[in-house]
């Protein structure tokens, strides 16, 4: 027996991609609303396809899914696509597994919320037809990522959900910012990629496989796989210790690879195209920005985790490392932005860092991998109010129409459920009980305890500043004092059923994820897994963010002088971090001054001078020689009959001397 | 027979040189005509009594009142001729003397092979010249003798066409 | 005293000289061309005295003579008519000043 | 002969150019070579079902529809012809963008009958070249195809086109002064061939023979790579190609770009790789860092430039460059990599020449400083560009992609340092060519209008779209279903057929 009918997960991918062909054509001849309800559906099918498959591979106990005890990973189909020698095959498949599973959840809600919101938020913007397409492009591109059963379709699909970020943050691409914030996420992101290509080419290389499957899992008696460290053993000694700059060519592989995630998940110092992504329509930001693509390369490590955990630990360090950095470097710039998409934007990276360092410190042997676990656990419960978020921050500007918090102020009278909902997404990621955003960080702290104190405490700052600056933005958005708004055609008032109910929706999931079983769902090897809340972490950190909160309620509450006089008081570093640190400053300097004008201009004129100048030197040479000996085509008779009779005397004095 | 050709290559020489040297060009004409008077002296010498005919009526007869005719049309009378740069002259010497010296060389290294005597043969006549100009077989000139016939009336045409007045 | 061959040639010889000479320094087309007519009939003195002498059986050298007489005669009535044209259209025959149609 | 199917690739070109000799009309010159090229499709799709019939069939010749012919007995010349999947794909190719390329010189101004004759006979000569294997036939088309290019850029051009026309032409003449010296050489140390003669031009025999002396190839193979190589715009014998590109007339740029160009790296592995393997492995690495050299540095050069069409041809020197690469890379793999790329950049480079040449006939500029905001304009073209723009830069689901993967992975497979450097030097191009790329559609297509005339310009007509779409197509059906060339193209380079792979 089948354990699922495979048309199903096929029609996950082709469902979106026919969209994308269906709007991308015709999507002009359409009206916006025939477009817009075409893009929702066909969004609605696939959430119910995804749902169906992933609670089939959860809860049916089907034993290609599960062996009774752990969680197997499941090839759906696997067609070949391209075939580079025998054995190394570019497969376009469908993988089943515990965080694929996971992610068929992820993507298909929030993307469906944010199709139905877009429908209200995007009303009667020029190109809608357009924007439903590029979603459901995106949609079809982030799904096959995370359901690739090999290395290189996740590559293929990483490239494309690089692509249709691309298209969507340069949606408005009339507006400067728009276009160049496209382009810089593009090209961050692609620069990273090339250390994932690389990677993959020299993992490729050493085990002569690109399948996940062959790379971490061995197969089990039904046809399906299980993790296994015996697998991910092979692989690693099929490097055979080659070494490379003094390091092993297995950990180069992998921090190469790592690479990757790190552009796509916005870690330091690749980050600095996410905030500038912002200027892609608020859902966009809301589906691509927080929820789902730029958890990539935290489901890249995830993925390859078995790998990880070889080699003594030293790229996992190097995640834990840069993820520690990241969360708060991210965290303090948040502080002190004034534009509400820029905040979620570095909350959002501080987020992610959060999931990184969680996979940095997973061990196997403490608490079976729990740091794997709470990842994806606050991949999860991250997407959720993070969208959530998002979605809130969008209703705002629709409302106000300006990014910009100072514009804003004492909304909650007008945006009663917006409010609410908002307020439900900051207490979740501030990590207060019962909030989903608890367990989830909770889990992670414990994790990083578990594994040194040093980056517990990291993290449980990091975790009192994340409180503190959204509890920040929440004030200063609902609270703070009024401005007037009567500047505006209307009062600013709750929106259309449309942007309210995916509101409501993910407010409520953000209220009881955190009550999902989930060590019984997700684990890195699939063994099940109870979680037992540490209160000895829970508590202090409870403590922490509840503190941080107060003193954002003591700073923000009301109108009042006190941000300003510690803005002044932290002088020179508050402006750093309100300039992000200078980072983009530092690209900016790299990338015109370095590479645009030491690099790309001399080879421009080294080819044009040079190069071109040597070939136009020959046509000069052959040009002033042909010049030099014209003369002797005078045209004048006596002068040629002279050569001809001084040619033949030559000749006759030679046959004279030397033939006879 | 040794006093003709004595006189007659003193003939050549002497006015081979005076037409290239005569400032005057109808006299450079008229020393030519001498010159070719002289030549056809050697072809009767030679025996060839038609190619001296020939040699008198086409070249005296017909070329040089061609070229007299011609420098009476392209001419003042009396006007003074032309006057020759030193350098061109002397460049022209040069070449002459050059030419002179290589193959005057070579003649008088050949010296012994060219000192032979006019051997006697029997008369070539008319009859003989004629049928041998129109045979085709070895010996027959039939084909150059019309090529040249067909040359002659392109010529007729060509100067036809080239002097009429447009 | 016999006339040996060299002998006819040594006048021949200077007549050829005298052409090339003539045929180098002067300006005027026809002495040009009265220049060639010299170098020409030295030729044929050589063609016809080298048949009489070494060759007399044949009579190829008389005949090229003779072909080349009819030639000559062609091409100086050719020149000569050319020469007129151009003295109609530029009331010069120098040759160095006749340039007009060199690019 | 006329029983070959393959004698049809230069019969039906002759029988078109007759016919455009003929025509009357506009309108009966392009229905002469819309119909003339859209055959050619037919024949070459149709030859490939054939041959993958065949050799499904269990036909293992290194080349099928071997046709002979004595030309010049003397010399032992031959008009033989015979294909295996690589020539069909790049007869395909040629055919295809031939067919573009009437569409998109539609309105041809002036002397439209001119144009098409000279067009053709180029066309004559790219088709004649990818079904030779005489090797002196071979050059011979070989020339016909790089002649008219002179003509068509001096008469048509715009700009310097004089100078443009000029140097292209003197290059590639240079380049085949090496070639025919080498040819030569080839030919005198071809060994006998089966016919008794003591030397052979035919490649099949040549290889066979394999008799060429090491101290030869040494000479030789310089001289061939060289040869083709500087058509197949390799570093530092480049320059032409800005200029030339920049002064073509669109479809001149099309073909040239996308099939002339293809004609280099197509002789550098049937003539130099394929004859002299020994050469081939001993000298690879020089060339290897030329070709490294050409993809990093043809890529950094775009991304300055302002005009679009030196862009696009700083673009094809790293692209092509990358196919010459490949090939020096011996390895099945990155060979059929190589072959891919060609096909991919023919196909892409064709439509960003055609969408370049359409919007200068639009906006009469070609600087990008001077336009913007054309996706609000003239939508449909920017779109295409915008596909175009990523097919370039590798994205999966078009055919740059899968080229450049396949290249990649065959590159790394080789061990030796010198290559897993230029590897990843190579790999590096595709970060550079995202840069070049997205400045041009940041400036070209996106943000405000620059020039207030240009609002009034109207989009793509139905020829043009046809053109583009068509390209199009071929470009998302190469990036999807890539197997089906790559199966298409591995078959010849096996180790049985290629010595140098053994």
């Amino acid at each position: 027996m089948t354990p699922i009918n495979p048309t199903i997960p096929l029609l996950i991918l082709a469902l979106p991609l026919t969209m994308f062909l269906v709007l991308g054509l015709l999507g002009p001849k359409m009206s916006h609303k025939a477009a817009g309800w075409l893009g929702v559906c066909g969004m609605g099918t696939v959430l119910i396809l995804s749902y169906f498959t992933a609670f089939t591979y959860f809860f049916s106990g089907n034993e290609a899914f599960t062996d009774g005890v752990n969680r197997l990973q499941y090839i759906v189909f696997n067609q070949d696509w391209l075939q580079f020698y025998d054995k190394l095959v570019i497969r376009i498949g469908f993988l089943l597994d515990p965080i694929s599973a996971m992610m068929l959840v992820v993507i298909p809600t929030i993307s469906f919320c944010v199709h139905l919101y877009s429908m209200g938020y995007m009303e009667g913007e020029r190109g809608f037809q357009r924007y439903y397409a590029f979603l459901q492009l995106f949609s079809f591109s982030m799904l096959g990522l995370v359901v690739a059963t090999n290395i290189f379709q996740m590559y293929i699909f990483w490239e494309l959900v690089g692509a249709s970020s691309f298209l969507l943050i340069g949606f408005y691409y009339q507006r400067h910012s728009a276009v160049s914030a496209s382009k810089k996420a593009f090209i961050v992101t692609r620069f990273a990629d090339l250390g994932f290509l690389i990677g993959i080419l020299v993992l490729s290389y050493y085990t002569g496989t690109f399948n996940f499957t062959e790379l971490t899992s061995a197969v089990t008696a039904n046809g399906s796989y299980a993790i296994s460290e015996t697998t991910a053993f092979g692989a690693f000694s099929s490097f055979g210790g080659a070494t490379f700059m003094g390091c092993s060519l297995f950990s180069w592989a992998l921090v190469l690879i790592f690479m990757g995630g790190m552009g796509k998940s916005a870690m330091m110092p690749l980050h600095i195209w996410l905030p500038d992504a912002m200027e892609g329509p608020t859902p966009v930001s809301a589906l691509i920005h927080a929820a789902t693509m730029v958890v990539a390369g935290v489901y890249l490590v995830a993925r390859l985790f078995p790998l990880f955990l070889l080699d003594d630990f030293s790229a996992l360090t190097f995640v834990t490392v840069i993820g520690a950095i990241t969360a708060f470097y991210a965290a303090v710039v948040a502080c002190t932005q004034v534009d509400i998409k820029r905040v979620l934007a570095f909350s959002t990276i501080s987020q992610i860092a959060f999931m990184m360092v969680a996979l940095g410190v997973a061990r196997p042997d403490i608490h079976h991998g729990m740091g794997y676990m709470a990842s994806m656990f606050h991949l999860f419960t991250h997407a959720m109010f993070k969208a959530l978020l998002f979605l809130g921050a969008g209703a705002l500007i629709h409302a106000v129409h300006s990014n910009d918090y100072t514009a804003m102020g004492g909304l909650r009278k007008y945006m009663p459920i917006t409010h609410i909902t908002f307020l439900i997404g900051c207490l979740a990621i501030a990590g207060i009980p019962p909030f989903s955003g608890f367990f989830s960080k909770d889990e992670i702290l414990t994790a990083a305890y578990e594994n040194s104190f040093f980056w517990g405490a990291w993290m449980s700052m990091v975790a009192a500043l994340t409180a503190f600056y959204m509890f920040r933005l929440y004030y200063m958005i609902f609270w703070w004092n009024e401005p007037d708004y009567s500047a505006h055609h209307h009062k600013p008032h709750d929106a259309p059923w449309v942007m309210t109910a995916p509101l409501v929706f993910l407010a409520a999931v953000s209220c009881v994820a955190g009550f999902i079983p989930f060590g019984h769902l997700v684990t890195w090897n699939g063994a099940p897994y109870t979680i037992h809340l540490d209160w000895s972490v829970a508590i202090p950190s409870v403590i922490i963010a509840v503190c941080a909160i107060a003193l954002a309620t003591f700073m923000y509450k009301k109108e009042n002088p006190l941000p300003d006089r510690v803005a002044k008081a932290t002088g020179k570093l508050w402006t750093a971090a309100y300039n992000r640190f200078y980072w983009d400053e530092i690209y900016l300097f790299i990338t015109h001054k370095i590479i645009f004008n030491c690099i790309c201009r001399p080879i421009a004129w080294f080819d044009r001078h040079i190069i071109d100048g040597t070939m136009d030197g020959f046509a000069w040479v052959a040009q002033r020689l042909s010049i030099a000996i014209r003369p002797l085509q005078s045209g004048n008779v006596q002068y040629y009959v002279w050569v001809y009779i001084s040619g033949a005397l030559l000749l006759g004095v030679v046959t004279a001397f030397f033939m006879i | 027979m040794e006093i003709l050709f004595v006189v007659v290559a003193l003939a050549i020489i002497i006015f081979s040189v005076l037409t290239v040297t005569a400032r005057r060009i109808l006299r450079s004409a008229t020393y030519l005509l001498f010159t070719l008077f002289a030549t056809a002296i050697v072809y009767f010498m030679m025996d060839y009594e038609f190619l001296g005919a020939v040699q008198i009526a086409v070249y005296a007869g017909g070329i040089v009142v061609l070229f007299v005719f011609s420098i009476l049309l392209t001419s003042r009378p009396g006007e003074a001729g032309e006057r020759l740069e030193s350098r061109r002259r002397g460049l022209g010497i040069l070449t002459a003397v050059a030419v002179a010296t290589v193959f005057g060389w070579v003649l008088v290294s050949r010296c012994s092979q060219l000192l032979v005597p006019q051997p006697e043969t029997g008369l070539y006549t008319m009859q003989q010249l004629g049928a041998d100009m129109l045979s085709t077989s070895r010996g027959g000139y039939m084909l150059p003798f019309e090529a040249v016939s067909v040359l002659l009336l392109a010529c007729i045409i060509g100067g036809v066409v080239v002097a009429r007045r447009r | 005293m016999e006339i040996k061959l060299l002998y006819y040639l040594i006048p021949s010889l200077i007549m050829f000289c005298c052409g090339v000479y003539g045929f180098l320094t002067r300006k005027n087309m026809i002495a040009i061309l009265i220049s060639l007519e010299l170098m020409l009939n030295s030729i044929d003195i050589n063609f016809v005295v080298f048949n009489r002498y070494l060759y007399p059986d044949g009579h190829e050298g008389m005949f090229f003579s003779l072909f080349a007489i009819a030639i000559a005669a062609a091409e100086t009535a050719l020149a000569i008519a050319i020469i007129i044209n151009l003295y109609r259209a530029t009331k010069n025959i120098d040759v160095r000043d006749t340039n007009k149609l060199k690019g | 002969m006329f029983s070959n199917p393959l004698i049809y690739f230069v019969v039906i070109p002759v029988v078109m150019l007759l016919g455009i000799y003929l025509s009357r009309s506009m309108a009966q010159i392009r229905s002469v070579a819309v119909a003339g090229s859209i055959l050619l499709t037919a024949l070459s799709v149709w030859l490939i079902v054939d041959y993958l019939g065949l050799r499904a069939a269990g036909d293992m010749a290194p080349m099928l529809y071997r046709g002979d012919w004595m030309w010049f007995s003397a010399l032992n010349i031959k008009l033989s012809v015979g294909v295996d999947g690589i020539s069909l794909a790049m007869l395909l190719l040629s055919s295809i963008i031939l067919l573009t390329g009437s569409f998109a010189s539609w309105k041809i101004n002036p002397l439209p009958k001119e144009f098409f004759l000279w067009l053709i006979l180029l066309s004559i000569g790219v088709f004649g070249f990818f079904i030779s294997i005489d090797l002196f036939t071979m050059f011979m088309f070989y020339e016909v195809a790089l002649i008219p290019m002179y003509l068509l850029i001096g008469i048509w051009g715009t700009g310097r086109k004089e100078y443009s026309a000029m140097k292209l032409t003197l290059m590639l003449m240079g380049g085949s002064a090496f070639l025919m010296l080498s040819i030569i050489g080839i030919y005198y140390h071809s060994g006998p061939d089966v016919n008794g003669a003591a030397h052979t031009f035919d490649l099949l025999q040549i290889a066979a023979n394999d008799a060429i002396p090491h101290n030869w190839q040494y000479f030789l193979f310089p001289m061939a790579f060289v040869g083709f190589g500087v058509l197949g715009a390799m570093f530092p014998f480049h320059t032409w190609s800005p200029d030339g590109h920049a002064c073509a007339p669109t479809a001149v740029s099309m073909l040239h770009a996308g099939v002339l160009m293809k004609l280099g790296g197509y002789g550098c592995f049937r003539v130099a790789i394929y004859l002299m393997p020994f050469a081939a492995q001993e000298l690879a690495w020089i060339f290897l860092i030329l070709t490294g050299i050409s993809v990093v540095y043809g890529a950094f050069s775009a991304c300055v430039q302002t005009d679009l069409k030196y862009i696009n041809a700083y673009s094809s020197v790293s692209h092509c460059g990358l196919v010459l690469f490949a090939i020096l890379m011996l390895n099945t793999t990155a060979m059929t990599g190589a072959i891919m790329q060609m096909l991919s950049h023919g196909l892409m480079t064709a439509l960003f020449f055609a969408l370049i040449g359409m919007i200068y006939g639009r906006t009469h500029t070609r600087d990008i400083r001077q336009m913007g905001g054309l996706m609000k304009i003239m939508p449909y073209l920017a779109v295409c560009y915008v596909i175009a723009g990523m097919a370039s830069l590798g994205l999966p689901g078009l055919s740059g992609f899968v080229a450049e993967m396949t290249i990649f992975v065959g590159s790394f497979e080789n061990t030796n340092t010198l290559n897993r450097v230029f590897t990843i030097i190579a790999c590096c191009s595709i970060v550079i060519t995202a840069v070049y790329i997205l400045r041009v559609v940041g400036k070209l297509l996106f943000g405000p209008v620059q020039d207030e005339h240009h609002l009034q310009l109207t989009d793509a007509t139905w020829w043009e779209r046809t053109s583009t779409a068509t390209l199009i197509i071929c470009v998302a059906a190469i990036g999807c279903f890539p197997n089906f060339f790559a199966n298409l193209i591995r078959f010849t380079f096996s180790p049985d057929i290629f010595a140098v792979l053994k």
